[in-house]
């Protein structure tokens, strides 16, 4: 059965991986490659890389950079910022990118959603869309201008899809960042509004942020920016969270049967069993279960 | 107290039994070198060394040993590494920094500079003087820790690193006659039973402190050695120049730094001994105290043995220079256990066996040597 | 396995690849960059090329493929590739594998935006699919597989394992991003997903191979049937041409 | 000359990660380096830095959480935390530590057995590069606070030709240190299975703000290959140059993930609960503990990197020749940000110290086996040609460096400064416990106690 993603995305400023606190507070953290290197290793569903720089600087997503990340791991990868033409698309299909994103360019040149929907299949083009809350509805907020623009979030999202949009990423304005969770009613709306898959971003903290949007929304993926990158096996960790507190009777979406079909498992290191701590990270494990390990020898996996 | 016919060994070492023939076990075992064929004994040895190779599942190292930097663990390491052409990893317990001799220190960096890998262990000083303390207090021994924790520090390493195989020097069984390691083959895995440590740490433990204070000082459980496979190796058994002159000397040669060598100070023929630890030329004298022989002794039986020395002279050398002790080491000692000297000195005469010790005319000690 | 074994077996690839590498048809549609980079994570030398030569002194083919089923054919057909594919496939019997949308293009007929012929290697056609509610389209994500023959391409994927209350569960997951399916006899069928409707997501005829999510995208599964495939390849490989030893099997379907 | 070819080229050969649009952009004229408008730092630090609409970087940000925050209910975090971890039954100890003879050690074993009363296992990685005073530190800090302590010493061969291999891959001389310092805590932690480690200062929030102290981070392997080791762990440090067996480089090998799954192996960084104050916490140790300062040749802290004779000399001027800046700004960024040191007090101790001749390089170069031109024929080839240019005949010369920016009383600058709180920024000089001199040469393994007749006090 087809299950929701875990989706890491990586803000990328000045070259670099940073984390974004409300579109404007900025923290430098790693080179992409690296972060998509672990979070491979960590088992992350897919990868969202966003170039905050390359449409204000007036240039594409830099293919040094795509070719780096497509390199550093086996993991679906989307690629967004700056991208303004079909040309451009397909160099970054071919440099390992397995989906193009498109923010501004989708504003200003809606035709382009429906014309590379054309040339390379609806599948590979996502549009992100920013949200904000401004006067008693959800306004679609243009980050190069810093301010919100006159278009309604859900009409701008049914839109896309009718151009030929496969997928919207949401993000919240407000909630980036501050770790206190997702925009549930964005977030239930938009998902409500279109037929096609949904990811959603903005305010991931704690596991059991995740585990809201499951349990009250149809998103198809859910993601965090800044998240994974606070301790080991961050991605592991949260999935098995998730897994443990699913009980299928929560679910909204009535054509998911079992739990497995939920959060795909990280097979071989699993973290399986584990309790966690309020932070939401693996607590420490009983004691005699350290004990027994004292003579146990665990080989490393070997494709 | 009988001394053993052949060298200069009496029968007061605990756990020893001489022949019938009044020889003790290490003179019994020194006529059989002759006839052992160390060719077979060293296939047979590198026969096990292949047969290990299967338990060992990190392939990191090839082989574990204790070392001091000194005079045997330079020459067993050197001889682990180029002439078995194995990769050992070497595990060093180190001294609390006030009992370690700057010569100690200088020595195991030595070792490491030969090109090996090396994980000193440092048990808490302040816990291990307190058990030094209650070692001296309750058995006029302060060495029982010492050995307890140099003995269960490599296991215990073997266990955590998955390195099965332990190599260790000589079997003190066949060295010393100390029988209570039950083998007087290469196995050594009843080593946990040798004298000094097979009470384990708690005789010497006060109540406050907690497992996880001393746990450097407990041998691991038998089943604990079984689940990790762990098996302890003799190479002294397959060795037929194993001894402490040709240790000594080979050490010197690469790089050992000694003592001066002074006798009557030291209590010994020999420079290079316990060069990490100067407690030992005094634990050596209560050790002549209490069984009324010390390292001077086991020294002058070796070179008999080894046909160095004849019986004669060892016996004048016993009776000249056994169980001497500075007495700088004492000071030293007494001030770093905090205890006084008449403290120091009461606790070594309560261990005096008074049935081979006694007082002549003006109040001195004598020991009375019938070595017929 | 122990770890002699690995290291000879790792050599023999070596040596074998070397002399007959597997060739990465480049078409300019698709990320040829992470197939390539998985295999050289297992150790497969390979060259990416459009050159019929290269083609013919392959040991193995791999037609990636990301986008739409017309501009995949247009691009082989203008490269002048489809005939050599096909002589090298059919008749010299190398195995092909197609990923995604090269697997669709394995098929008659494409019917993505209109009607296109495709190499047709595997009798069927590629169709939108059906709209369902509940079951978005594309279908983007990682989704399991119902297996029907593990043997070659899932012969290392564990089906199952044991969630945390020790309960059965299904794990092998590989990362699916398409709107179009292929659809063909159940003959010719390795496994299915089941998605609103039972699709055929892996099939095979003969040394020819589809499958229709990303391998090289699929992490540890991925890898693991990329592992299973290329040894395939090899061992397929000697037994072509030795020719006394005729795989009885591959002559009975061939004619 | 070396063309912007040939830099390319270099890339090609290293493996390791060159920071690909960075370098693309600086290697382009336009690209310009700048500085924080109120530390020193500049924009092309080596682990990411990024500067606001005020030009205050973002290690600057992050500080001011330092007088924003509730300290006293993080340091109840930290309590909850450690709570946890305590090894109740199996008389385990109840974390891991790794220590030197410098650098917070005492500080940190100070808290988590004074302060919090658990019973700590002391981890070192032998740096080989040991000064007799870092001896000296170590002994007593085992023995003062009475811990268990494991040394981890690797074969000085492979040091060596380790060391070489790092010196051609990314030109670094402590490449063996860092990578062991940074792994040997964790495998012990994974073959004694205790699953906490507790370190000091995370490198990435005090320098650069790479994290707020709300997000808790915890020590990755990802972090370690990146910023610790330039991007090359052990496995990618195989050279056709150099033969390593992959048994040689063990010891610097991290655990594989399911070692580090099975033990639940988890490091935590006390200045996230802590509001760090690396002066002000040695300071400390200095009057309950004898902590042992020195003079330090190419920085004004006289309390970091007293264990080491190149930390801050000449892996100090390694870093200046690559990034063109040093250990002397690292400190003065540090103080500017506690406020107790002026911008313009800063760039005088950099410029003082930033081109000064490393007192230690020909002990270094004996140990080795490298002539002085061979250093530096590996070191220049790692210059960033965002910093470092030639002039005509062939001397490096600095393109920019803050040297230019001393008298900037721009409004940035103005608007950044922080009001002084302390007038001036002492370091002690505690003088040696013995009144025997130390020896100019490495101690691999030393006793560092010294006997009553030989103390200074």
């Amino acid at each position: 059965m087809l299950g929701t993603r875990l989706i890491a995305c990586l803000v990328v400023k000045n070259g670099i991986a940073v984390q974004s606190i409300g579109f404007s507070k900025y923290l430098p953290v790693c080179r992409v490659e690296i972060a998509v290197e672990y979070l491979s290793r960590w088992g992350i569903d897919e990868i969202v890389i966003v170039d905050i720089d390359a449409s204000r600087a007036g240039r594409s997503f830099d293919l040094e950079m795509a070719q780096a990340a497509a390199g550093a791991g086996f993991v679906p990868l989307t690629l967004g910022g700056g991208i303004k033409s079909v040309a451009e698309i397909r160099m970054l299909l071919k440099q390992g990118a397995d989906k193009i994103c498109l923010n501004n360019s989708a504003r200003l040149n809606p035709g382009l959603i429906s014309e590379a929907a054309k040339v390379f299949g609806s599948q590979c083009i996502v549009v992100s869309i920013d949200a904000t809350f401004v006067d008693g509805e959800y306004k679609v907020y243009d980050y190069s201008l810093g301010r919100e623009i006159e278009t309604n979030v859900l009409d701008f999202a049914k839109e896309c899809e009718k151009l030929g949009a496969g997928e919207i990423f949401l993000n919240s304005v407000a909630n980036d960042g501050l770790k206190q969770g997702f925009d549930l009613d964005l977030i239930n709306l938009v998902c409500k509004a279109v037929s096609i898959p949904v990811i959603v971003i903005g305010g991931a903290g704690h596991p059991s942020h995740f585990l809201d949007v499951l349990k009250q929304a149809k998103a198809s993926g859910v993601a965090a920016g800044n998240y994974f990158h606070f301790f080991e096996h961050s991605v592991i960790a949260t999935k098995n969270y998730l897994r443990k507190n699913l009980a299928v009777k929560d679910l909204v979406d009535p054509n998911i049967k079992g739990k497995e079909s939920i959060i795909r498992p990280n097979s071989y290191v699993d973290y399986k069993g584990i309790s966690f701590d309020e932070m939401g990270r693996p607590a420490k494990k009983d004691e005699d279960f350290l004990e027994s390990q004292r003579f146990e020898f665990h080989p490393e996996e070997i494709i | 107290m009988k001394y053993c016919k052949k060298c200069v060994q009496p029968d007061t070492r605990p756990g020893i039994k001489f022949g019938e023939d009044g020889v003790c076990p290490a003179c019994t075992h020194i006529v059989t070198i002759g006839t052992i064929d160390y060719d077979a004994r060293r296939g047979e040895l590198f026969e096990l060394l292949e047969d290990y190779k299967k338990h060992n599942k990190l392939r990191q190292y090839d082989c574990i040993i204790g070392v001091s930097g000194g005079k045997d663990s330079t020459r067993q390491a050197m001889y682990v590494k180029e002439v078995l052409g194995l990769k050992p990893l070497l595990v060093c317990c180190s001294y609390p920094p006030e009992q370690l001799t700057e010569t100690g220190a200088d020595n195991m960096s030595n070792l490491i500079k030969l090109g090996f890998d090396a994980i000193s262990v440092g048990p808490s000083p302040k816990t291990w003087k307190r058990l030094m303390r209650n070692g001296f207090f309750r058995f006029g021994n302060y060495a029982k820790s010492t050995e307890m924790a140099l003995f269960a520090s490599v296991p215990k390493l073997a266990i955590a690193y998955h390195i099965p195989l332990i190599l260790w020097g000589e079997n003190p069984a066949t060295q010393f006659g100390n029988l209570a390691v039950g083998s007087l083959n290469w196995n050594g895995n009843g080593m946990r039973n040798s004298n000094t440590i097979r009470s384990g740490p708690d005789p010497l433990l006060d109540p406050d402190m907690k497992e996880n204070e001393i746990n450097w000082f407990r041998y691991p459980k038998p089943e604990e050695m079984d689940k990790a496979n762990l098996q302890i190796v003799y190479l002294g058994y397959f060795w037929n120049d194993w001894n402490k002159i040709t240790n000594g000397s080979f050490s010197v040669a690469n790089g050992l730094e000694i003592r001066d060598g002074v006798s009557a100070h030291e209590g010994s023929l020999y420079p290079f001994d316990a060069l990490d630890d100067d407690f030992s030329v005094l634990n050596q004298m209560i050790k002549h105290v209490k069984f009324g022989f010390g390292r001077l002794t086991e020294e002058a039986s070796e070179l008999i043995r080894a046909g160095k020395i004849s019986r004669e002279e060892g016996i004048e050398l016993v009776k000249k220079y056994d169980g001497k002790c500075a007495q700088k080491y004492i000071d030293r000692f007494c001030e770093y256990l905090e205890i006084s000297l008449d403290q120091f000195w009461e606790v070594v005469e309560s261990y005096r066996d008074l049935k081979i010790w006694s007082k002549d005319e003006n109040g001195k000690w004598g020991l009375e040597y019938n070595f017929d | 396995m122990e770890e002699k074994q690995r290291i000879a077996l790792a050599l023999k690839r070596k040596r074998f690849f070397l002399e007959n590498p597997i060739v990465i048809v480049d078409y300019d549609v698709g990320n040829i960059l992470s197939v390539s980079k998985a295999l050289s994570y297992l150790g497969y030398h390979h060259i990416v090329s459009s050159k019929p030569e290269d083609i013919q002194r392959a040991s193995g083919l791999v037609l990636p493929g990301i986008g739409a089923f017309y501009e995949a054919m247009r691009n082989l057909k203008s490269r002048e590739l489809c005939s050599v594919i096909k002589e090298e496939v059919l008749n010299k019997n190398k195995p092909l594998l197609g990923i995604c949308v090269g697997m669709q293009i394995l098929s008659d007929k494409g019917f993505e935006n209109g009607e296109y012929d495709g190499l047709a290697l595997i009798p069927g056609n590629v169709r939108r699919i059906p709209e369902q509610e509940g079951f978005r389209v594309p279908h983007v994500g990682w989704n399991t597989l119902e297996i029907i023959s593990k043997d070659p391409l899932f012969s290392l994927i564990d089906d199952y394992a044991l969630d945390d209350d020790k309960k059965e569960e299904l794990v092998n997951h590989f990362y699916f991003d398409h709107s179009y399916y292929f659809e063909c006899d159940d003959k010719y069928v390795l496994a299915y997903c089941n998605y609103g409707q039972k699709l055929a997501v892996a099939v095979r005829f003969d040394n020819i191979f589809g499958v229709q999510f990303h391998p090289e995208k699929s992490q540890k599964n991925g890898l693991k049937l990329f592992r299973s495939f290329f040894d395939f390849v090899m061992n397929h490989f000697g037994s072509l041409n030795n020719s006394d030893v005729t795989d009885g099997l591959q002559e009975a379907k061939r004619c | 000359m070396i063309s912007i070819k040939e830099l390319k080229f270099q890339k090609e050969i290293g493996k390791g990660i060159y920071r690909g649009a960075l370098i693309k952009d600086s290697l382009s004229k336009k690209a310009k380096i700048n500085y924080c408008s109120r530390c020193l730092y500049p924009s092309n630090h080596p682990l990411g830095i990024i500067f606001d609409s005020k030009g205050v970087c973002s290690g600057c940000r992050i500080h001011e959480e330092k007088d924003i925050l509730n300290w006293d209910s993080r340091f109840e975090k930290l309590r909850g935390i450690l709570k946890n971890y305590k090894s109740a039954s199996r008389g385990q100890y109840d974390c891991v530590i790794p220590v030197s003879g410098a650098r917070d050690s005492y500080f940190i074993v100070h808290v988590i057995k004074n302060v919090f009363g658990l019973r700590p296992l002391l981890v070192t990685y032998n740096k080989q590069y040991n000064t007799e005073k870092g001896i000296r530190n170590l002994s007593y800090l085992r023995t003062v606070f009475d811990c268990d302590l494991l040394t981890l010493t690797v074969n000085p061969e492979t040091v060596k030709k380790i060391t070489k291999v790092s010196l051609q891959k990314m030109g670094s001389m402590y490449w063996h240190c860092l990578a062991g310092q940074s792994v040997f805590p964790v495998q012990i932690a994974v073959r004694f299975k205790i699953p906490l480690i507790v370190w000091g200062a995370h490198q990435g929030i005090d320098q650069v703000g790479m994290f707020s102290h709300t997000d808790q981070v915890e020590m990755t392997r990802k972090y370690r290959k990146e910023h610790d080791l330039m991007g090359f762990e052990a496995e990618d440090m195989g050279s056709s140059m150099m033969h390593l067996s992959s048994s040689d480089l063990a010891q610097f090998a991290y655990p594989h993930d399911k070692e580090i799954e099975k033990v639940g192996v988890r490091g935590i960084y006390l200045n996230n609960f802590i509001r760090w104050d690396s002066k002000a916490q040695h300071e400390k140790m200095i009057e309950l503990y004898d902590y042992e300062s020195g003079e330090q040749s190419r920085t004004f802290d006289t309390y970091n990197d007293v264990d080491c004779f190149h930390y801050s000399d000449v892996h100090d001027y390694i870093k200046f020749l690559k990034y063109g800046y040093g250990k002397a700004m690292d400190h003065a960024c540090r103080e500017i940000r506690l406020s107790r040191m002026s911008r313009s007090e800063g760039i005088a101790h950099v410029m003082k110290y930033a081109s000064l001749e490393p007192k230690s390089l020909q002990l270094f170069l004996d140990w080795i086996g490298i002539s002085k031109k061979g250093f530096y024929f590996f070191i220049n080839q790692f210059r960033d040609p965002l910093v470092w240019t030639r002039d005509s005949n062939g001397e490096w010369i600095l393109r920019k460096c803050i040297f230019d920016f001393e008298g900037d009383s721009s409004s940035l600058v103005e608007d950044a400064r922080l009001p002084l709180v302390e007038d001036k920024c002492e370091f002690k000089l505690t003088g040696s416990r013995t009144v025997i001199s130390d020896k100019p040469k490495y101690t691999v393994l030393g006793r560092g106690f010294v006997n009553p007749e030989d103390r200074t006090k």
